[in-house]
């Protein structure tokens, strides 16, 4: 399936506001981060250590069942304060 | 009760301070975090803050809710955009009963705004743009 | 550098936060004590608190002057005579680089005041005068 | 030798400002806390509590060597903040 994953930062920054991918069904965070790190050689590193939100709270480590009218997000370290 | 903003207007202290008075509470503390010019060898000249709306907020929900459950006030402002030195970028304000708790909260806010709530900031220094701390 | 006073007048907190504010300093850390209202079932209607001069200013001096050594920059107002509730009766702030030590120090310093800077609290609460805590 | 005690809070109210008491030479903060609290029964809870200070400082437990012009004080214990 195709998912949209909505970027942030320096993320943002690389690939623009969001990115579609193609992952399996029911993905895992993980497969989602790698479809996404293999959109471009530069952000792997600043994907392997983002974090998977969806709906706006931040996913485990399982499969995901996910609809078109889910919003993903990758969230890069955060540092605000 | 609790008062949490994320946005680009400047923080003003003595309003949210005044939040967090109340006949029931006796003692506040609050946290500000401002934009520091030095860094070990690292001149700041200003940081561009930004965040994931409205995440950062129910995150900031998330943190409040279990603290202000116990019956203390929290009052959480964080900045967006640009901030130049010595501007406010975070405020974390706690009123409770007793000072132990209004100081052990406080602290946990804010240790934990800086793990868990998407908000990031961009820092232009003298030499380089960086990303994160 | 730090900023020590008691006295009657009444304590001007966003004045106060305003000098722990500098290009060096990344973390602010006050506290404030207030007048509650309620301590279980006591309800207070007013305090009136003393200090002996200048006892209680040097004995202040020697909690800040160690913490300000380390770089930090320390802020402490206490307020005598009459207050009513809500009053701010003690503000402490500390400003550091890092915000670990501010919030240690603040603590610090408002826990040793309680214990060793000469100022007492007389209060009148609906059912009775009491001195001290 | 004669010695004025300032007195605070508590036992300024029971008392006055201050008290004047006869102690030995060279007196111990006990033996000073002693003569005040001999001047009424009334007192001499709250003197058992207070501490003494010297010239503005706290003193230690042992003999003291006082002048006239030295500044006597007993402290409650302290409320303040």
């Amino acid at each position: 399936m195709e998912i949209q994953v909505k970027l942030f930062a320096m993320l943002q920054e690389q690939l623009g506001d969001s990115v579609a991918v193609e992952v399996p069904a029911q993905p895992t965070a993980d497969q989602i981060k790698g479809a996404v790190g293999q959109l471009a050689p530069n952000v792997r590193q600043m994907v392997s250590t983002a974090r998977l939100a969806v709906n706006q709270e931040f996913a485990g480590n399982g499969q995901l069942k996910l609809s078109a009218a889910d919003e993903v997000a990758l969230i890069p370290p955060v540092s605000g304060g | 009760m609790h008062y949490l903003r994320i946005s680009d207007a400047p923080i003003e202290v003595a309003a949210l301070y005044e939040k967090l008075k109340d006949p029931k509470y006796g003692g506040i503390v609050t946290f500000v975090g401002t934009v520091r010019q030095w860094t070990g060898e690292i001149e700041t000249k200003y940081i561009d803050y930004s965040a994931y709306h409205p995440m950062a907020e129910k995150q900031l929900e998330k943190l409040a809710d279990p603290i202000e459950a116990q019956g203390a006030r929290v009052v959480i402002a964080h900045r967006t955009g640009h901030l130049e030195l010595t501007d406010e970028a975070v405020f974390v304000g706690v009123a409770a009963a007793h000072r132990k708790d209004a100081f052990r909260w406080c602290e946990y806010l804010i240790d934990t705004l800086k793990k868990d709530v998407p908000i990031w900031k961009k820092e232009t220094d003298t030499d380089a743009v960086r990303w994160g701390d």
